[in-house]
Formats: structure tokens, C-alpha cells, sequence
């Protein structure tokens, strides 16, 4: 009986249990660090001790298969110990050198029966590194895009940069898959983003029990859904399908309004924000392709343009600037010229702090 | 089982293949003895079919969520249902559970193989190391499974599940300490004595909606709290920046390389500390003369940068403590907000009482005045922030903004308005012929 | 006639007293031929007496304007009634009129003496040289006055009167090409085209409420156009800065003095190329090398900084022509507004049929659209860029905002979207089970 | 009979007329200029001709028989010519410096009665020029204080500064009498602006009579006034005073709404806005004082913030840099503690685009 001598509200387990034995004796105590090489780091402790990690690129989904593997991994290497960064990828601690290039080599060596690596070694310093997302098709309910695919997609095209350290500053690629924006990816230098493009369709028959229409009402930002009835008389919605701007917060509150569609949906990129104080303050990434389509499960379209966007970047920008502090500094003019992106009148902001937005100056470049 | 041509062509190319992943995971499962699993056993099958069908038809297929749980708790489980279930029967209940991360995500391999052979024994055998808020997700498994997968986290791994729906939502913190010679604070401590203390509002909702805490251990932001929690912790100093002034020549010498060799993979010339440094910095407070480098700390605003680059010779002050900051949120509904800086310093000692009684100070109010689905950034936002800093008992000051107000709306209150505002238009009138 | 303390106090001082203008005002009246005034002889008196109570009770002693013009115009005078008229007589009516000025105010003193003395002899003698917009304006007659001032005016005087009311404002315009080395279009002559070619605009309301034009010759904004003008015209060029790279030595050398000697007040150093112009240039893209000044012109914003700072060296371009921005305002309603760019260039050559184009294009939008006491501006807001773009048949371009949006919500149409927007529910249930 | 023979539309003489010969014969072709001392100013044309210009401080109010004198001046030394500048200096314009120094010495020795200057010599380069204002108590229905009488007591001073060129950049001072902000005072270095702060007295009375009640309802930017009866049941409104802001809209549209209020009205001073596009976009300025009362006629407690701000400024800001530059460049932290004004919670925005203002970083200044 599950519901026996019931146990709640334990919380985490606590980290302390978890640190090997170098960062417990050196918790704190961090004097300086080196990257010695693309995915490999050395923190160098006031006491004289070190630890090196080594960064692997890694898949968020895995099968319990694959964790095993990372704990055999782990005993092997590791005294058991392993831990997963914020960006999702997998970091094994040593604490000799010696260890870190069997390690090192072990890893190298693990690829997938399909041909891909099972933990390549990357994503440290100024290169490209895991690309956060969200569940896509694989879990959610309200996805205008695949995600898994996608960032695999995107990371097969950029490998090289992931196992480098060539770019003037971090690259971060972050991919959401609907405008819930799971991954909070509105601050990073590249963000991809599904989005719908039709409005909700309205399940008349089944609102009523389904759903509190007052909520799915209230849940529109822009007033666009009013009550209405069914020609039989049953209570439903009627929406203003030309104020819808496809936010998909109606169906969140209400299951009858579905908004998904092939034709519709698809990827919007954004670049040019950040999340780190460093020199600049964190600032928002801007809608600079406006629509691409769902062309599974590669998607041609986003990986061109995500890499036009990397490419004039990494060869433009000055040591040390990210990707929206280089298109600061150059003007939003000659970032459309230099990555080849098309501006459109989807790239002006019309909501509602958009007149912060207007150029108010003569200054621009021709 | 199923035809997955599109997901077969995932499986190309250097990046960790998801799809062969589950196609080991599908074998695997293939082979195991019936008494090893609870749940069907062509689950990653199905789960594959299903994803390219959606591939095929451009959407997505499943069913908006459906509200199932533990026993007392209100978070920590989102149901799931596919709208294909013939076609897939072994994904036709698909929920997901967040099982609460360690701080920081370290893990030892015991942990991680009791959690393995539990959901390969309960669930689908799929997980996500980890979810976007920091929680280690088991993704799939039936209704009937729920307690039981329960009961074995708590019992079995000692460990509870994460926040969902209208409640705190799982803390989570950068490396910090652990293996970060920048941590202004001890990140993990911080994170898990709130996670501790606050578990009655993880797991029993009675929030307008989600709320986020995240600890950042110094302004570089390495778990972004500052873009997505609702109270982003930040460590930071008061004092001023440490200087090795041998090491800085060592930097200028050659003999370390910037930025922790960062950028080696790139010839970027011989380092120059005045271009790379000095004039990066941007509040130009810094100084190299006569082979000393000097920095103004008055008016540096700690932005790492100096540190980052030439991490021996710099060190982040010694009187720390974080910066809190209030009301990051995504799109939803009005567009994304960052976190805005509401506390500048304040000390970070166990048992964090000072930090307590603000966190409770802000969920006071938005609990009072917050909307059904509303974040507490979209309600400092409604009631504007001079509003906001007297329910908190925050005294206004210009570092809550880039800069004062450009329009002249002030909305005085009455009390600050000698002879208040009722006024009578008989007077007014004898002075002013109508 | 009335007592007035406070106002003598403003007696004191070096800055020009009004109070002591109007006090030899009013003497000369007191002394003037009864003949040589149609209206009360006090007015500057009851004018300085109603201030002063003014003053006694921190309120204005004006009633709300009252409606009177000149027949067949619906703007130029603004009425003006006392609250305090059996105090104050000779300011019981004491109505305004515009005078539109001469294009950047230039005058002979034929023409000002024929404005004095149909001023003393049909008005209070008193006036502003000039009002915000830029008319010349008289203060205070009597109802009665209106028409045969404005007789004088146009008979007499040659001239008309300005702008009030929801109509096209007096247009106004920088000193520009009479004594200015920096005008790249000629402010007056467009100024002076616009003004007459749409004289029935300027006379007759027909908009949604005010509308103003305003002509800066260059990004100085000697005008301030882009802060108070509907519609502002600011001159810019297309080609490259023009250097003289002797004067540009000669600089450097001292002979010059930076600005022009703007700064002659106090000693800021020897100047220094680097410094005070290559450094400060917004966009960097300045270089002084071997004794030769380059500029990257395909990155120049026009800021004009370095031809401020070194005006003998450096001059605009000869390809030149006017900015056009759109939608500056004061703060009533949601706040203030400065104005955006819309066209970067257009070139200015009389007729100048290209402006007058968009001009109507703009009016007719905002005619059709605009609701009632909406400027341009806030319209622009309203409907949203994109919109307003379409309607004005301008292509979308990234000058015209400082960055993309930031919010996704793009306003998709139907007929951007394969397979529009109506969809059937049933055909979407075929494949997505409730 | 002035309706006899009716001249309509005739618009403003042509300027042409009124350009001295040397203006005519150099028009779009001056070389350069110099200012050869406060206030005054040499032109050089191309064709070697040079115009000298002395510009003079005024009063914009005026009475005829100062113009008169302006005029005589006007053809004394400029062949009858004279300008007004477009912040209401009066510019004469001779074209020898031989008559330039007759000119200098004229207008220095004229003095009012009171014993002010006529013609101060001044208002260029890096100094303080004409504070532009509105009409105040003089002219206008709806200030929340004098204008004229502000400008006097500020200018007074100032007036070394007007007669000086030891500033960093100009400082643009303007004054506005009220929040319909006539002089679009709203970009400059320092605004001086009447401010209500009482909501509107409701003349029940009469208020159906004189105005269009629907009028003055939507006239109200916050939706704070909404229609009522009287106890007599005439139609009348009533408004949410917590809700107003005392924009004084609703009174623009309505004159049975007064606002006017001995204790309620007085000033706020903004800083940090400029209109040229030089190094900076231009830029609104910020409110940074939020009240000070009217303290009739010479505002003792406005004279001294503006000094306070003023001072800070000159002593602090680098060459060329305007007021609003230098307030970014310090931090705005910095700019309170530097001027000693006092930040308080009435400086903080939370209008329609408050958020953007919100600092969003950990970068600040203690
Ligand atoms: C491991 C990790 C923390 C963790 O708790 O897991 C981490 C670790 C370190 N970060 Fe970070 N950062 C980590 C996520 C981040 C993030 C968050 C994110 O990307 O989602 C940020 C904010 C990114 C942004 O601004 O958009 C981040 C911004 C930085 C910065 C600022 C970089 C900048 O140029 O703005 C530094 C400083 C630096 O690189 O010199 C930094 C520096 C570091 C250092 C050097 C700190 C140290 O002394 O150990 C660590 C190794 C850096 C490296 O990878 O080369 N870390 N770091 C995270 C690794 C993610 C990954 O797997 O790739
Ligand atoms: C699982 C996870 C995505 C992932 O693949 O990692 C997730 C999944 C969902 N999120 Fe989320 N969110 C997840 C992290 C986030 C984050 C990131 C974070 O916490 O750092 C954000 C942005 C930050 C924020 O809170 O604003 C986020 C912002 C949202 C929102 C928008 C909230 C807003 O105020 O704008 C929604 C919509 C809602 O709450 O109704 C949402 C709603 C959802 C729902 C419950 C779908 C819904 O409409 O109700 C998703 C369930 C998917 C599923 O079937 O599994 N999720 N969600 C993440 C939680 C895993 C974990 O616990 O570790
Ligand atoms: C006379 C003058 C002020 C002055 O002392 O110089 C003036 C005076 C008045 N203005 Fe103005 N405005 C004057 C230039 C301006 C300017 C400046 C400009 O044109 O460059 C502005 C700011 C720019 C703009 O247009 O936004 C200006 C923005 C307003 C507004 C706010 C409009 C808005 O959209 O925010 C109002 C209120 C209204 O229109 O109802 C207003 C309304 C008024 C009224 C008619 C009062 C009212 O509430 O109806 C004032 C009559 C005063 C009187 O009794 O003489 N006045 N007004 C200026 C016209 C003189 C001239 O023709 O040369
Ligand atoms: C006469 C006048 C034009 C007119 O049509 O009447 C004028 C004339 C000149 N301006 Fe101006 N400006 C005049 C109002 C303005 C204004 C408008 C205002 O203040 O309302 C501005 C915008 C101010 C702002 O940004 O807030 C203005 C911003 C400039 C600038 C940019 C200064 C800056 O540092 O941002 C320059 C360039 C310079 O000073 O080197 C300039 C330069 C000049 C030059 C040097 C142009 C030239 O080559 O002749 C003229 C003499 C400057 C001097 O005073 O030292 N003028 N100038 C105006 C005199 C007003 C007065 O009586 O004081
Ligand atoms: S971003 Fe949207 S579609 Fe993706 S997991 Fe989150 S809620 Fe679901
Ligand atoms: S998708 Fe968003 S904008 Fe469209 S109707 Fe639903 S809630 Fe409103
Ligand atoms: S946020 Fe700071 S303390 Fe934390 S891991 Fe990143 S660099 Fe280190
Ligand atoms: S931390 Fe940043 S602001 Fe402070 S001195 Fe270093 S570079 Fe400058
Ligand atoms: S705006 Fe330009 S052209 Fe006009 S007067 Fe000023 S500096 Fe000269
Ligand atoms: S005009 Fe301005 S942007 Fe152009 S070169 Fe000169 S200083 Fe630079
Ligand atoms: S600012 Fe206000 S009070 Fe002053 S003149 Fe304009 S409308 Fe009248
Ligand atoms: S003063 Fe402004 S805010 Fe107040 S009631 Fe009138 S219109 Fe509304």
C-alpha cells in the first residue's frame, strides 16, 4: 500500500553527499580556473588541489540505457560521482590528469548504433554548447514545432563550433516550442521558437463541459474572445480571428480552442539577447526571422538561417562581445546586411511597449 | 514496431541522437523480462510511432493535460494522454514526474541506477536530465503508477518530487562554490534550506500562480535566474575587487592566458590589457599605470568582466552576499519580463531569516492582490512599482531603475497634498466668476 | 493703478524684466493721445494687477478660452476672458492672435513699427516675439478688434495670421542656409511652400485635431522639429563627409579653435584629434592616421559631431535632402512622443511634388483613421507601425526602429497563412481524438 | 467695412524680403563660423564675406514700445534688419566688425528702469541661452503656475552662465506651464514644469450646460471619470480621485473641471533631455524633482535645484557632453548622489511603458 507510513515533504536530497571528495575538501576555496581545452577545465583550489572536468554534449531525453551508461562511466572514472550542467550536458570530474586522459579517450570512443557520439567533448569557453529546449511533440500539448529534432538538427549543423572555442564570446542556442517559452529562451543569442499562425478553431459541442468559458474569455491578452452561443443555443466563444495574435494562452485555459496546424505553425528566430551582466546588462533577444516552416525532421530553413546569423557574427564581432552587443554596435541596419536576413514589417514591434522601440533620431545607416 | 523514417534520419550525424537512444532503450525493453516492468513494454516504441505522426501531420498529439497527482500534493505530476491511443496503446496515459534535482545536479551513480531500475520497472524507461526548471523528469508512465513511483522516491531514494501548477516550483542553483572560484555565496545551501523550508508551498498550491526562486553565484548568470525565476538570487559584493598586481603582469607578460584560455581556439593577437580589459570596462572605472592597475571601486558596477578575463589576478570582493531581484517570466501574457532589482545587497547567513522574511513580505502581497494567473512581475507591472516598494517596505531608490521616469504622471496621494482634495466649488467660485 | 509687489521684486536682477517692459508700457499709454487707442488704456495695468493677485493666490485669474475668430477661419486668435472682470476692466476680453512669422524670423523694421503701431492703437500694446510655435503673437484685444486687425494684417500688412485649433500649425523653421554653414536643404523655402500650399489646411480644421511641420536644416535640430513636430523635416546627406585634411592638420596644429570657439570659457587642454572627436564618434568610424583623417561613411549616422567640432574641416556631403519623421508630441494623453524616422532621404527640390505626396498620404490616413484630438502620433501607436506602414505605402526597414521587436506576437493575416484561417473542428478531430 | 475686399490666405510674408544684402548674397554659401565671444558670432562665406552677429536675451513678452526700440537699433546699425532666434533671442546682424563694436557698446549701456538689461549679450556655444516658456498666468485657463515670473528668478540666476561659454555642452533650460507642455519642454537638459496635484472640482451646477459631458469622459486618459446625476438629477460626473494623475485633460475639454489649487500646484523639474542627434539620440528628459511649491515671484526653492543640478553638471560632465550624457555615463545612482537630490518614489515610472525603465541587471552603483 503506497499510502502507508506515507512520507512527504522530504525535499531534495542534499548535495553535500554528492560532491566528491575534491570538491567537498575544496568547497569554496576555487583560487582560478583554465579551460584547457574545448570541454575540458581545470579548477585550481587555494590548497594546492585540482579537479578537471570534462564537458560532454548529451541529449536531454534518455532512455534509462543511457544513464547507466553514464554511471558505468562514473564508477570507472569518477569514484561513482557525475553531474549534469544548467545547459543539460553531462560533466565528469577527475582529479589527476592521468585520469583525465583515460577518460578522455574512453568517451571519444562511445557512439550510438546509429552512428552519432554518445558523449562528445565540448561546449566550455567561447564556442557553441547544448542547446536548451523543451518537450516538443515528444510530451506537450501545445507545441507549434518539435523541439528534440530540431536541436538535433541545429547541433549536427554546428558541431564543429560546439567542439571549438572560435567565436568572439559564448554563443547560446536556445529553442522553445511553443510561446510558453518553456526554456525562457527571450534572453539568449539565438532563439528558436514555434509559433502558431491561425487562431484557436473553436470545439462548439464540448466548450461548455470542457472548459469555464469565463476563463478561456478572461485568458486573452487581447480582449480578442467574447461569449457567444451555438445555434442550438448551447453557450460557446466567438473570437476576432483579426486581433488574434496566436499566443495559444486560450488554450491553455481551455482544451476547445486547439490552435495547432500544419500549414500554420513553424519557427520564429530570434538573436541578440543574454543573460550574463558581463560588460553589457542582460538584455532580450528581437525577432529577426519572423516565420519558417516545420520542414521535419531536419528543418533546412532554420538551420540555414541560424547558421547566417553565427556565421557573420563569429566573423564580424570583436573579442569578447556577444552576438547582440556586435549587432548594438553595428546597428540592426547592418545586421540585416551582414547575415542576409530580409526585414519585414513582422520585425516591428506593434504590442505594447513598442514605441520604446521606434528610432527617434536622424542617426541610422544607409 | 512502427515506420520512422524521418526519426531513422535523426540518427545521422555527430550530435547524440536522441532517436538511437530510444531505439536502444526500445531494444532493451524488447528483451527484458515481463516481471522487470509494470508498464507496457513497447512504450519508446509507440512514443516514436507517435512522434512521426506528428511529423507527418505537422501537429502535435496529445491531449491537453488532464489532472492527476499524488495523493495531497498539488504539484509534481503532469498528465498526459495521447489522442491516438489505439494507435499507440502503450503511451494512451503518458504522465510526467519531476523528481526534485540535488542542488546543483551532482549525482552519485547509486542514486542515479535506483532511480534507472525504478522507472524501468514503473514507467517507460524515458527521462530528461533534466527539465527546464532543473528537475530530474521521468517522462511516462500511467495513473496507477503515481503513488508508487512515489512512495519508492521517498522511501526508497529518500528524495520528493518537484513543484507544478499554481505553487513554488523547484529551486535551482549554478555550480557555485562547488567549482567556481566566482561564488559570492554558497548557492546549494541557499537553495536547498529554502527548498526545505518552503516545502508546504511547493507541493500545496495556495499561489495565484507558479513561482520561481533561482541562485546565481555571481553576475555571470550561469543558471539565468535573472530571465526566468520570479525571485532571482545573485551574488555579489560590497567591498572592493581583490587585485594580484603580480598576476596582472603575468596576464601582460603572457604567461596566463585571458580568460581562462576561453577563446583559444582563435588567434586573437597578444593580449592587451587596455583594449581588452580596461576599455571593455563598462564603467570605465579602471586604470594601468606605472605597472599598477587600479580600479575605482565607487563606481564599478560588478559586472565580471575584469574578473572573467584575468580570473588570477581578480577576485570578486571579500563582504558578499546577493542581489535580489523580483518578477522574470516568459511571453505569457504580456510579453516577457526580466527580473528587476529590488534588493541590492543583503548578507547570506544561515539560517537566512532576512531573506525569509522578505520572500514572505512579497508572497504576502501577491497572494493578497495578485489575479488567478498572475506572475509577480505582470502585478508590479499593474500596480506599478512605487505601489509595490510600500507593500514590501522597500525604500524607493534610483538603483530599481535605469532611469527616473521621463513622464510627469506622478500619481500624488491625497495625504501628500496639503488641505487634501476635497474642495468646494462655491469657494473656488468666489474667487472665479464662472 | 494697482499695487504690485511681487512683480516689482521681478524689477531687480540683470535678466530683462518684463515687469519694468510693461510698467514703461503703461506709462506710455497713460500719456498716450486718446485717439492713438481703440481699447481701454490700462490694460497693461489690469494686466499686471491681475498677475499680482495671481501670485496672492497661486491660481490664474483666466477663464477657459471662449470661441471667437476671424470670419471664415477657424483658428489664429485664442479668446480670453478675465475671472475678474469687474476688478480688472480693461482685460475682461483680452483675446490672443497669431501673426504668422516670417520664415525663421527674420524682419525689417518697416514691418515691425506697422505691427506696433496697429497694435498700440487696436490692442493692449502688449505681444510675444514670439509664441512656441513660432508665431508672432499678440496679446489681448477686445472681440470687437478681431476683424479689423486682421483687416490691417492682411491689407496693410501683408501678412496673415497663423495656425490654432485642429488644424496645420504656423510651420517653423532653423536659421538654416541664410547663416548656416551646416543647412543641407533650404529650410526656408520649403518652410514657406509648405505654408502657403496649404493655407486652406492652415485656416480651415478639417483634421482629427493639430498638426505641425517643423524644418531643421541638419541633425543639430536648431528648431528642436523632432521633439514638437507632427510631421519634422530634418536635413541629412547621402554622399560623404567633404574634408579639407589641411584644415583638419591646422586643428590639430591650434590655429583652429575646436567648435568654433564654443568652449572659450574655461580651458579644456590643447585639443586632441582622438579624444574629442575619433573617440566620441557614435559609430567609430573615424580614423586619423598618417596625418590623414578617414571616415568610414557607409558607417556614418550623421551625427554631425565632427563637423560641430571642426566646421573649417569637415562639411556634409552634397548629396543632400531631408530626413522625414513622423509623430512628436507633448505628453497629453499617454505621454510625450519624439518623432520617428519614416523616410531617410527624400530629395527637396521645389515644387517639391515627392514631400507633398507623402504629406497627403500621411493627412489622409489620419483623417480617415485618426479619432477625434488624436494626433499623428498617437494613431501611429494605435494602429501599430506595420499597419500605419501599409497605409502610407512605405516598405518596413530596420531604420525605423532602433531594434526588432522583442515580443513574438506577430499580427499574422489571413492571406499570409497557406490555407487561411478557417478550419473545420471535425475534420481537425478526425485525427486529434477529444 | 473689414469684411470689404476680403485678403484671406495670404500666409506669411516672404522671407526674402527681410535678409540683410549680406544674407541675400551668401544664402547656402557660408564657409564656416566663429564665436568670437559670448554672444557674438562671425559667419564667413565662401565668397569671403562675413556677417557678424550679436545675439541678445530677451523677454519674449513685449510691448511695443520695447520693440520700437529694438527697431531703432535695427536701423541704427543693421540697415534695419533683426531676427528672433528659435528660443527668442534677438539677433542683430551688422556687416563690419567696425560697426559691430558700435553695436556691442549700444546694446551693453541699455537698461530698463528697474535697472535690468534690455540687450544682455549672450546665449552661445557652451553656455545657458534663453529659457523658452509659455504663457503662465499672463495668458492662459490652465497652469499650475507662472511663467514668466519662473524664468525671470531662474535666468537672474543664471545669468553669468548666459554671458559665459564654461560648460561642458549647451544647457537647454525650458519651462512649461502646465502638462499640455507648450513649450515641448519634454528633451531638455532641464524642464521646469507646473504640475497640479489636485484632482478636478466638479461645478455640478453648470457643467451640463457648458460641456459635452461624453467629451470630458474620454477625455480622461485613466478612465477616471464616469457620468452621474445630481441629487437634483441633472446630469453631472464624478471621478475616481485616486485614480488621477491631474493631467488636467478633462479640463482642456471641459471648463467645469478646474484644477487649480493654491496648495495643490507647483513644480516639477525634469533633466537629462536633448533634441540633437550630436553623439546622442536625442532624449527625453526624466523627472528628477518631484514637487516643489509655487513660492511667488521668485521660486527660491526651483532656483536652487536647478543651481544644484546645474553645478553638479558643469563641475563633473566631460567637454561635449550634454547633460543627459553625462547622467548615463555616472548612472543615474550617481546623479542624485552628485546633485544631493533626494530619489524618492515618485521618480520611479509607472505609466503605460514603465517597464522598460525597470533596471533589469545587477549592475549598479552603491
Ligand atoms: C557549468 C555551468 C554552471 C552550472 O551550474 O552548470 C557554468 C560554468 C562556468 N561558467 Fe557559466 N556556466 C554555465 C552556464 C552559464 C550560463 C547559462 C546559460 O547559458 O543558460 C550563462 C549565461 C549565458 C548568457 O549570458 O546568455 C553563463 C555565463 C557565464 C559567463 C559570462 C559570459 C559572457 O561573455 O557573457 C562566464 C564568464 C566567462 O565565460 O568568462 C561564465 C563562466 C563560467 C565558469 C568559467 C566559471 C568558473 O570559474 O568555473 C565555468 C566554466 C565555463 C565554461 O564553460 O567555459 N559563465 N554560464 C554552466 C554550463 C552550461 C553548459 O553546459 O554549457
Ligand atoms: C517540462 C517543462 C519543459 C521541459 O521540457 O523542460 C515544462 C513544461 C510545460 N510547461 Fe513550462 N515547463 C518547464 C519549465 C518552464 C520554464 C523554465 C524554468 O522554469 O526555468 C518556463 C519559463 C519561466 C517562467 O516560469 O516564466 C516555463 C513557462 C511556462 C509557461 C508560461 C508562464 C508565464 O507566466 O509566461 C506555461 C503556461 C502556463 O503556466 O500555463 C508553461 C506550461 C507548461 C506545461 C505545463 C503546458 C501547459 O500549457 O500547461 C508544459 C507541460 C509539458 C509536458 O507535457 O511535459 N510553462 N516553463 C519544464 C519543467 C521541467 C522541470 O520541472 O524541470
Ligand atoms: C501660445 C502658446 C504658448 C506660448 O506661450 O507660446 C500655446 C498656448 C496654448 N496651448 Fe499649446 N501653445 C503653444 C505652443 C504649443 C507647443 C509648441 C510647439 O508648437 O512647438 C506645444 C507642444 C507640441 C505639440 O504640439 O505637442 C503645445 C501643446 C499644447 C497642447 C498638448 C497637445 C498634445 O497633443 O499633447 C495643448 C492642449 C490641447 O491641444 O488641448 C495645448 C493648448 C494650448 C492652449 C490653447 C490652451 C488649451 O488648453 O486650450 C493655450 C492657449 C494659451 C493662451 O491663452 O494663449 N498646447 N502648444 C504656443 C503657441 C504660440 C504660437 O503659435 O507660436
Ligand atoms: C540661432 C539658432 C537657430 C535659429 O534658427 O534661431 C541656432 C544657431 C546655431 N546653432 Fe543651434 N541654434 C539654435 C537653437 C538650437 C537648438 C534648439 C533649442 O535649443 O531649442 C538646438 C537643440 C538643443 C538640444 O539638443 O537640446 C541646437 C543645437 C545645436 C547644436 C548641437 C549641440 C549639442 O551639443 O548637442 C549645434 C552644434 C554645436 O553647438 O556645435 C548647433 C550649432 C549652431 C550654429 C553653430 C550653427 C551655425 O553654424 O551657425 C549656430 C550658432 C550656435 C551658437 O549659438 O553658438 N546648434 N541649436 C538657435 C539659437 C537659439 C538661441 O537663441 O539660443
Ligand atoms: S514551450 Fe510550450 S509546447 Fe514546449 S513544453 Fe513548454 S508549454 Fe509545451
Ligand atoms: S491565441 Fe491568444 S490572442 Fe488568440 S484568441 Fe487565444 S488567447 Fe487570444
Ligand atoms: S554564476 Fe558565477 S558563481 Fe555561479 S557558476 Fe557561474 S560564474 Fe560561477
Ligand atoms: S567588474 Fe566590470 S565594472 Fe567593475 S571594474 Fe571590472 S570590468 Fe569594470
Ligand atoms: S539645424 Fe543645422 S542647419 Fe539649421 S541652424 Fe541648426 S546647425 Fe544650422
Ligand atoms: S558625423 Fe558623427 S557618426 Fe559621422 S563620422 Fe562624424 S562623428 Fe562619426
Ligand atoms: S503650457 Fe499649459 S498653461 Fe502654459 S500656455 Fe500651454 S496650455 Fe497654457
Ligand atoms: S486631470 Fe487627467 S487624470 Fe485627472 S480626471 Fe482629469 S483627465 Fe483624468
Amino acid at each position: 500500500d503506497p499510502q502507508k507510513n506515507r512520507l512527504t515533504d522530504l525535499g531534495p536530497r542534499h548535495f553535500w553527499q554528492y560532491f566528491p571528495p575534491v570538491i567537498q575538501n575544496n568547497y569554496g576555496k576555487w583560487a582560478y580556473h583554465d579551460v584547457l581545452e574545448p570541454g575540458v577545465l581545470a579548477h585550481v583550489s587555494e590548497t594546492g588541489e585540482k579537479v578537471f572536468t570534462v564537458r560532454c554534449g548529451a541529449a536531454r531525453f534518455m532512455t534509462v540505457q543511457h544513464v547507466r551508461e553514464i554511471c558505468d562511466i562514473a564508477d570507472k572514472y569518477c569514484d561513482g560521482f557525475v553531474r549534469f550542467t544548467t545547459r543539460n550536458n553531462i560533466e565528469f570530474l577527475v582529479d589527476s590528469e592521468a585520469k583525465l586522459d583515460a577518460l578522455k579517450k574512453d568517451l571519444q570512443g562511445r557512439t550510438f548504433a546509429g552512428g552519432s557520439y554518445k558523449f562528445p567533448i565540448g561546449g566550455t569557453g567561447a564556442g557553441l554548447t547544448n542547446i536548451v529546449h523543451t518537450q516538443g511533440y515528444i510530451h506537450c500539448h501545445t507545441p507549434a514545432t518539435d523541439a528534440s529534432s530540431m536541436v538535433k538538427a541545429v547541433s549536427d549543423a554546428l558541431f564543429e563550433e560546439f567542439q571549438g572555442m572560435n567565436l568572439p564570446a559564448k554563443v547560446r542556442i536556445s529553442m522553445a516550442c511553443c510561446l510558453n517559452m518553456c526554456g525562457a529562451v527571450h534572453c539568449s543569442d539565438i532563439a528558436l521558437l514555434g509559433y502558431h499562425r491561425k487562431p484557436p478553431i473553436i470545439d462548439h459541442e464540448v466548450i461548455d463541459k470542457v472548459c469555464e468559458i469565463p476563463l478561456a474569455i478572461a485568458a486573452c491578452p487581447l480582449g480578442a474572445i467574447s461569449p457567444d452561443k451555438t445555434p442550438e443555443g448551447g453557450k460557446t466563444v466567438k473570437i476576432k480571428q483579426e486581433r488574434c495574435m496566436f499566443c495559444g494562452n486560450c488554450y491553455t485555459m481551455c482544451q476547445a480552442l486547439p490552435l495547432s496546424d500544419k500549414e500554420g505553425d513553424g519557427v520564429t528566430i530570434l538573436a541578440g539577447g543574454k543573460i550574463s551582466n558581463r560588460i553589457s546588462m542582460p538584455k532580450f533577444s528581437k525577432v529577426v526571422v519572423p516565420w519558417l516552416p516545420n520542414n521535419f525532421p531536419r528543418f533546412p530553413e532554420v538551420v540555414e538561417n541560424v547558421k547566417k546569423i553565427f556565421n557573420a557574427y563569429a566573423q564580424d564581432a570583436n573579442k569578447y562581445e556577444r552576438l547582440g552587443d556586435w549587432a548594438e554596435r553595428i546597428g540592426w541596419e547592418k545586421f540585416f546586411e551582414k547575415t542576409g536576413l530580409e526585414f519585414t514589417e513582422h520585425l516591428i514591434d506593434d504590442y505594447r511597449l513598442a514605441y520604446d522601440t521606434w528610432r527617434t533620431s536622424t542617426q541610422f545607416k544607409y | 514496431k512502427h515506420d520512422i523514417p524521418d526519426l531513422e534520419e535523426l540518427e545521422k550525424g555527430p550530435w547524440p541522437s536522441f532517436v538511437s537512444d530510444a531505439k536502444q532503450g526500445a531494444l532493451h525493453r524488447r528483451k527484458l523480462a515481463d516481471d522487470r516492468m509494470l508498464i507496457d513494454r513497447d512504450g519508446i516504441e509507440d512514443m516514436l510511432g507517435q512522434l512521426q505522426v506528428s511529423f507527418d501531420e505537422g501537429e502535435t498529439h496529445w491531449k491537453h493535460g488532464g489532472i492527476v497527482g499524488v495523493f495531497g500534493y498539488g504539484g509534481g505530476v503532469i498528465g498526459r494522454y495521447s489522442d491516438l491511443p489505439e494507435k499507440y496503446p502503450s503511451i494512451a496515459h503518458f504522465h510526467t514526474i519531476r523528481v526534485n534535482q540535488p542542488a546543483s545536479k551532482f549525482y552519485d551513480s547509486n542514486f542515479l541506477r535506483s532511480v534507472c531500475d525504478m522507472w524501468e520497472y514503473r514507467g517507460s524507461g524515458m527521462m530528461n536530465l533534466h527539465g527546464s526548471t532543473g528537475d530530474l523528469v521521468l517522462l511516462g508512465t500511467t495513473t496507477e503508477q503515481l503513488e508508487p513511483v512515489f512512495f519508492e522516491l521517498t522511501h526508497e531514494m529518500g528524495v520528493d518530487i518537484g513543484g507544478s501548477g499554481s505553487n513554488l516550483r523547484t529551486p535551482s542553483c549554478c555550480i557555485g562554490k562547488a567549482r567556481c572560484e566566482f561564488a559570492c555565496f554558497d548557492t546549494q545551501a541557499l537553495s536547498y534550506e529554502l527548498t526545505q523550508y518552503y516545502q508546504d508551498e511547493l507541493h500545496r498550491p495556495a499561489f495565484p500562480y507558479k513561482f520561481k526562486f533561482k541562485f546565481d553565484g555571481c553576475p555571470n548568470g550561469c543558471v539565468a535566474s535573472i530571465a526566468r525565476s520570479d525571485m532571482s538570487f545573485i551574488g555579489t559584493w560590497k567591498d572592493d575587487i581583490r587585485i594580484d598586481q603580480d598576476a596582472v603582469k603575468g596576464y601582460i607578460a603572457g604567461d596566463f592566458i585571458p580568460n581562462a584560455g576561453a577563446h583559444a581556439g582563435r588567434d586573437w593577437g597578444k593580449f592587451d590589457i587596455q583594449k581588452e580589459v580596461i576599455d571593455l570596462c563598462p564603467s570605465k572605472c579602471m586604470k594601468y599605470e606605472d605597472d599598477v592597475l587600479t580600479i575605482d571601486n565607487a563606481e564599478c558596477v560588478r559586472c565580471m568582466h575584469c574578473i572573467n578575463t584575468m580570473p588570477r589576478a581578480l577576485k570578486p570582493g571579500t563582504d558578499t552576499g546577493v542581489s535580489i531581484l523580483l518578477g522574470a517570466k516568459a511571453p505569457i501574457l504580456d510579453g516577457a519580463q526580466m527580473a528587476t532589482l529590488m534588493i541590492p545587497f543583503m548578507k547570506t547567513e544561515a539560517p537566512y531569516d532576512n531573506i525569509k522574511e522578505f520572500i514572505e513580505k512579497v508572497w504576502e502581497f501577491w497572494m493578497e492582490e495578485g489575479r488567478n494567473r498572475e506572475r509577480l512581475g505582470e502585478l508590479m507591472q499593474r500596480v506599478g512599482m512605487p505601489k509595490f516598494l510600500e507593500a514590501v517596505e522597500l525604500p524607493a531608490a534610483p538603483y530599481m531603475v535605469k532611469a527616473p521616469r521621463e513622464n510627469p504622471y506622478v500619481l500624488w496621494k491625497e495625504e501628500d497634498v496639503p488641505g487634501g482634495w476635497q474642495r468646494d466649488i462655491k469657494e473656488y467660485r468666489t474667487r472665479h466668476k464662472r
